[in-house]
């Protein structure tokens, strides 16, 4: 009998990699957006399966409620809903698949023959706390850069969507 | 059967290379986009993966933090610069928006 | 140590990259209280970028790791932050200048945006941290893909944007990728760490490489190297013109300072130098991987560009091929790869941004940048089109201007005895030679060929601020070609990473 | 070490700089004071031979130069890089600025002083932009004098190279029809000769060892000590093939300026377009450069390289000679005529020089002479007859000798030494030649095979006196005027040399033999 994890790890991983195929394969941008919504969605239940609690909030939050949603914003002022097809040629998608099969089987292969650094995973810690006054200490730094890579965001958005 | 670090890595590997055919055979500015979240939302579960199996603290889950933070940052720019797109071409298919060439 | 005491005394060390983002945010106020264009914002950008060139001259020959190994201040650093500061002011005067941008609806955003990438740059040029590296390189990269799109009713601005951002996003992500790999094979974000690991750890062929090359596509990609450099052209095309400066200029730049201080820091064997020569790790052979993007960005930067026809495009993939001879140096290896690296900066800095500034001052004139067009212009602006000239043959690296100082100096690297680079230097050279068919391209438009009606076309006069300026480019670009002494004692001085003695 | 000084400023400086100055002032003046240009460009010629001749009266030519320091004469040598090599790396960069003059480049500065004066005389008929033309033409003068007297090889790469683009913009802006063309291409031939030239410059850097101070030197006179090369390194071994490539290299370099078969198809191109003043500085003094470079570096730095490629040297210039000569009997056009022929003589020069004998390198040396007197005169005349005519058709001609009786005289002495009729200067430096050769067993066979050269070059030249001169004269030449003053102010003066040097060569071989002699002997030691 497996254990929960490993139940639920299966379960998580199909969510996140089904969508995940749907996102990139269908032809409706909307479908697309509401796949990436439950495959982001199955990420945030891994992030919770490696104990990284705080990361699974954000995902949440930051991700599915900021992101997303600009996404289809974006989607619903460059296209009408009803006409969402994209217009592709079915040529391209070919070497695609090939180029990206071959990828993936490098990938594969790196990430099975690499001895990867390992050790007894830390059980059951807490992690919001330790994130917290690492922010404060030594991540400081990149903690108040970020904060003027937000303004500059903010910036430039906001010189592009005024009015002339 | 235990979950290992192998299973994180195997579904990284594939939400990268979905990531990365997106962005090849796709031509809509929003749908490239969408691959390059899934990129990096690999990069993410790599991350964590690895901090975790690794027993190596927060460092692995701060970088992730900062990973969304400035996805959040690169999508609004981006959003922008495709609804300014939309508004001098009148689409957001990267195809048809190639004015200049060799 | 306490973290607190740590993070204040950091803070010391920290005002030249403090004053730049408090000259940001004051030009930000400045904007909002003025509300129309003025150059009040861009004396204030100014004018901070002297006060952070001041913090930064005080740090002169300090090498120093602040906020718990996140930045490192050294020479090599420093160095970049001169070329950084040196090229933004310039390039802020640029922007007094353009047309393009007078046109444009907007009014001071440009200060504050050059000043958030130059802050981006300086993190780039004394990142020594994984997340720090991508959070400065995103820095950089978010502000110029505003930059690119900053007439944004302009079509090919706007599309320039957009490709810009799709390109540089992918490639980031694909870097981060590779970070990530980095990371779980070492168990460090710190390159200091990350190159101990790999010095004790017998390390599989297959991942540094694959690694290598994901890491490389984000820094390709900055420093438009080819293969990652099909955003070049028509970012390069489509941007208004200071911008291109800037990117081909400053940006690139930071691409350089990040790429050599990753590569030489993390691939170190030990940290002593015998004889100038760096001791790699054994059996990793990161420089092929170099080697083959140099070397394809040299060749595909020079044939294509040999085809354009708009100058803004040519000087796009021209840029591309500079490059690869800037990847010369790193290639080396060595403390002499690296000062000919640093000098060919300072060579590019300054032709490459006379040779923007004729083009804005012909965009401005003719609304057009097509070489086509420039027919016996130099006819109608003698003064201009002697100036592009001598931008031009330095570019390709002709005696007597700092360019050849450039070259010669990545070739005398190449082909230092036991360094087994002839075949590199011969290439190198050669390129330089299928590169002067291109710039003389502009040349030959502008002197030996003329238009139907050159000589009714009335003089074409400029301001003499402009001249002034163009002077001011010119003389260094000459001066340093004769007497190179002061930039090579500059680049030696500077060659200097923290940690590395 | 002997030093002469104008004004506290070394003489050679004056000669090098001087066109600097003068292009200055023109630049200064405004554009359409082109009299004033004229002249004072005209004047800093004249200023120039001045100085030459003022050299000349105290030319020592007893001393013999070449690899001695003690030899060389008007010498003025300052430092101008010195900057620490990188870390640890031995020694640093230091470069001079080392002029000098000897026997080898001595002859060289007479003649660009010469030619330069009498270029710019021609180039009054020049009608265009006349501003830009002689500030560049004055910078070239500057260039090609430069790279006579530098003797630090860094220095002499510099000048080398910044002849390269006036020359560009003469011919571009100033030249035929098809001058776009063969602008590009006589800057793309020479630039791709001289990276093997910067190649072979650093690694020479590189392997030397300045027996005196132990520091890497680009001084050209230290680098002609084998004890320069320390065994290690590169070419520390004599004969080995580092030092093999690199002589094929410089070679290469100089060969395109010369230009040798197959590097020559730059010249018909650059001559027939280049404007009559350009090609009389082309022919005169640029190619001159190319093998002024090898006896001043190939030769002395890679002595031993040099008698290995001697054969292929002068299967090189039997090479020249003969294919020079029968495309230039195949020419219609009277200019590409003389460029072909100055192909073949240019090989003459190269066959003098491959025979590594005293007698021959002396014919070549004075062949360069010669052949710059000649060939500029015969340029001069090309462009008289274009310039009133408008075609230089041979065939377009005929009769000119009854219509033009001065044009004629001038041009039969021109072509007669160009054939080399006993009594012109041309005659000497070529039996010298042929006598080096000759005297050299290896190329015996080479230099005979060469000397029909001498037989179908005759046939051309006669052949085309034929076609203009003699014979009728069409009726649409009825209104041409014979040679003017001021075509005989550039003209004459070359004339005369050529029949005093014929008469008395000695006159000009005792300038350089003492530098020869010491040149041979330091290569066949």
């Amino acid at each position: 009998m497996p254990e929960l994890t490993t139940i639920l790890f299966y379960i998580f991983a199909f969510i996140t990699v089904g969508f995940a195929i749907i996102v990139v394969s269908t032809k409706n941008v909307m479908y697309s957006a509401v796949s990436l919504f439950m495959s982001l969605f199955g990420i945030a239940a891994l992030f919770l399966l490696l104990r990284a609690d705080f990361l699974a909030l954000t995902q949440v939050m930051v991700y599915i409620g900021g992101i997303l949603v600009l996404l289809i914003f974006g989607i619903m002022l460059t296209t009408k809903i009803t006409d969402a097809e994209i217009k592709t040629n079915n040529l391209s998608y070919i070497p695609a698949a090939f180029f990206t099969t071959g990828i993936f089987v490098i990938l594969i292969f790196v990430l099975y023959t690499t001895k990867w650094n390992q050790k007894t995973p830390i059980q059951n810690e807490e992690t919001i706390s330790q994130i917290g006054k690492a922010l404060l200490s030594s991540y400081v730094l990149p903690f108040e850069i970020a904060s003027i890579v937000l303004l500059v965001a903010l910036v430039g958005a906001i010189m592009f969507s005024r009015k002339k | 059967m235990e979950i290992t670090l192998y299973h994180y890595l195997t579904v990284g590997a594939i939400l990268f290379s979905l990531g990365l055919y997106a962005m090849i055979s796709r031509k809509n500015a929003i749908m490239i986009l969408m691959g390059i979240e899934l990129i990096l939302n690999a990069c993410n579960l790599n991350f964590i993966a690895f901090s975790k199996y690794g027993g190596l603290g927060v460092d692995g889950q701060l970088i992730s933090i900062f990973v969304i933070l400035l996805a959040v940052a690169e999508a609004a720019i981006a959003l922008a610069i495709v609804l300014n797109i939309y508004n001098n071409f009148n689409t957001a298919n990267i195809d048809e928006v190639d004015s200049m060439k060799d | 140590m306490n973290n607190f005491t740590e993070i204040l005394k950091s803070i010391n060390s920290f005002l030249p990259e403090l004053s730049v983002i408090t000259t940001l945010l004051l030009c930000l106020i400045a904007d909002i209280i003025i509300r129309k264009k003025s150059p009040i914002v861009t004396i204030i950008a100014i004018a901070g970028l002297l006060v952070s060139a001041y913090f930064v001259y005080m740090q002169s020959a300090v090498q120093e790791s602040l906020f718990s190994g996140m930045l490192v201040i050294d020479p090599f650093a420093v160095f970049f932050k001169y070329l950084f500061i040196l090229s933004s002011i310039i390039i802020l005067i640029f922007f007094e200048f353009s047309n393009e941008i007078k046109e444009s609806t907007h009014k001071n955003e440009y200060s504050y945006l050059i000043l958030s990438l130059v802050l981006g740059a300086f993190l780039m040029a004394s990142s020594v941290n994984l997340l720090m590296m991508y959070l400065s390189l995103e820095l950089a990269s978010l502000t110029s893909y505003i930059l690119a799109g900053y007439s944004k009713s302009e079509k090919k601005s706007s599309e320039s944007s957009m490709k810009y951002l799709i390109y540089g996003a992918a490639s980031s992500g694909i870097m981060l990728y590779g970070m990530s790999l980095l990371y779980g094979f070492t168990g460090s974000l710190d390159i200091y760490e990350i190159s101990r690991y790999l010095a004790t750890n017998p390390t599989p062929n297959a991942f540094i490489y694959l690694t290598m090359i994901m890491i490389a596509a984000g820094l390709g990609y900055k420093t438009s190297s080819v293969p990652f450099h099909f955003w070049t052209p028509d970012v390069y095309e489509g941007s208004p013109t200071p911008v291109t400066a800037f990117l081909a200029v400053t940006s690139s730049a930071a691409g350089f300072s990040l790429i050599t201080r990753l590569f030489l820091t993390t691939f170190l064997g030990s940290t002593q130098i015998v004889d100038g020569a760096f001791s790699i790790i054994a059996g990793i052979h990161w420089q092929e991987i170099i080697i083959v993007i140099s070397v394809a960005s040299m060749i595909v930067g020079n044939f294509v560009a040999i085809w354009q026809k708009s100058l803004k495009r040519l000087l796009g993939y021209s840029s591309i091929a500079q490059g690869g001879y800037m990847l010369a140096g790193l290639v080396v290896a060595d403390t002499i790869g690296l000062t000919a690296m640093l000098i060919y900066l300072s060579a590019y800095l300054f032709m490459n941004l006379g040779a923007f500034f004729v083009t804005i001052l012909i965009v401005n004139k003719l609304g057009t940048d097509d070489i086509e067009q420039m027919k016996g212009l130099g006819y109608r602006l003698p003064f201009v089109g002697v100036a592009m000239a001598v931008f031009m043959l330095a570019l390709s690296g002709i005696p007597a201007t700092v360019g050849f100082i450039g070259k010669f100096y990545l070739v005398t690297a190449l082909m230092k005895p036991g360094a087994g680079y002839l075949w590199f230097a011969i290439v190198l050279m050669l390129n330089s030679v299928v590169s002067l068919f291109f710039y003389l391209k502009v040349v030959k438009s502008m002197f030996l060929e003329r238009a139907d009606n050159t000589d009714e076309l009335p003089g074409i006069k400029f301001s003499v601020q402009s001249y002034i300026i163009l002077i001011l480019l010119l003389i260094p670009t000459i001066f340093f070609g004769l007497y190179f002494g002061p930039i090579v004692k500059l680049a030696e001085s500077s060659a200097v990473l923290f940690g590395i003695r | 070490m002997a030093e002469l000084k104008i004004l506290g400023i070394g003489v050679l400086s004056w000669m090098v700089f001087l066109p600097v100055l003068g292009m200055i002032i023109v630049l200064a003046l405004p554009k359409s004071q082109t009299k004033a240009i004229k002249y004072i460009a005209a004047g800093f010629m004249v200023l120039l031979m001045f100085i030459s001749v003022y050299m000349l009266a105290n030319y020592d030519s007893s001393k013999a130069g070449v690899n001695s320091l003690e030899g060389l004469q008007f010498v003025e040598k300052v430092t101008w890089i010195d900057v620490d090599f990188p870390a640890a790396m031995i020694g640093k960069i230091h470069i001079e600025y080392f002029l000098g003059a000897d026997g080898l480049s001595f002859p060289m500065v007479l003649l660009t002083a010469l030619i330069g004066f009498v270029g710019a005389v021609a180039s009054f008929s020049i009608k265009k932009n006349e501003k830009g033309y002689y500030a560049m033409y004055l910078f070239l003068i500057t260039g090609m004098m430069g790279t006579f007297v530098a003797l630090d090889f860094f220095l002499f790469f510099v000048f080398w190279e910044i002849m390269l683009f006036p020359m560009y913009f003469l011919i571009g802006i100033w030249g035929g029809e098809r001058r776009l063309y063969a602008a590009i291409k006589f800057f793309l031939y020479t630039l791709f000769g001289s990276v093997f030239m910067l190649i072979v410059m650093i690694a020479l850097f590189f392997s030397s060892k300045d027996p005196q101070t132990g520091l890497h030197t680009f001084n050209l006179i230290t680098l002609m000590n084998p004890q320069t090369f320390p065994p290690e390194s590169f070419f520390g071994v004599l004969g080995n093939t580092w030092r093999l490539l690199a002589f094929a290299g410089l070679f290469i370099g100089f060969a395109i300026k010369v230009p040798v078969f197959p590097f020559h198809t730059w010249l018909p191109d650059a001559h027939v377009e280049a404007p009559t003043a350009i090609s009389v500085i082309l022919a005169g003094v640029l190619l001159k450069l190319g093998t002024y470079g090898l006896i001043r570096i190939s030769f002395p730095i890679f002595p031993d390289a040099a008698r290995y490629f001697m054969y292929p040297m002068a299967i090189l210039a039997a090479i020249n000679i003969i294919y020079g000569a029968l495309c230039a009997m195949a020419q219609k056009d009277f200019k590409k005529l003389i460029a072909y022929s100055s192909i073949s003589h240019m090989g003459y020069v190269l066959l003098g020089m491959a025979s590594l004998t005293t007698i021959g390198m002396n014919g070549a040396i004075f062949q360069m002479f010669n052949h710059g007197t000649i060939t500029a005169v015969m340029f001069l005349m090309v462009g008289v007859i274009y310039d009133r005519a408008h075609t230089r058709g041979l065939y377009d001609f005929g009769g000119l000798a009854n219509k033009m009786p001065k044009y004629f005289a001038v041009t039969m002495i021109a072509f007669f030494a160009s054939i080399g009729l006993p009594g012109l200067s041309a005659f000497i430096s070529e039996s010298f030649i042929f006598l080096g050769g000759f005297n050299n067993e290896i190329i015996r066979i080479v230099t005979i095979v060469s000397a029909t050269g001498i037989i179908l070059n005759a046939a051309y030249i006669l052949w085309t006196v034929q076609r203009v001169f003699l014979g009728e004269l069409p009726t649409k030449w009825d209104g041409l005027n014979d040679i003017s003053v001021r075509e005989l102010i550039s003209s004459v003066p070359l004339i005369v040399i050529i029949i005093a040097l014929g008469i008395y060569p000695s006159l000009f071989i005792n300038l350089m033999s003492n530098s020869v002699t010491q040149l041979i002997s330091f290569i066949m030691k």
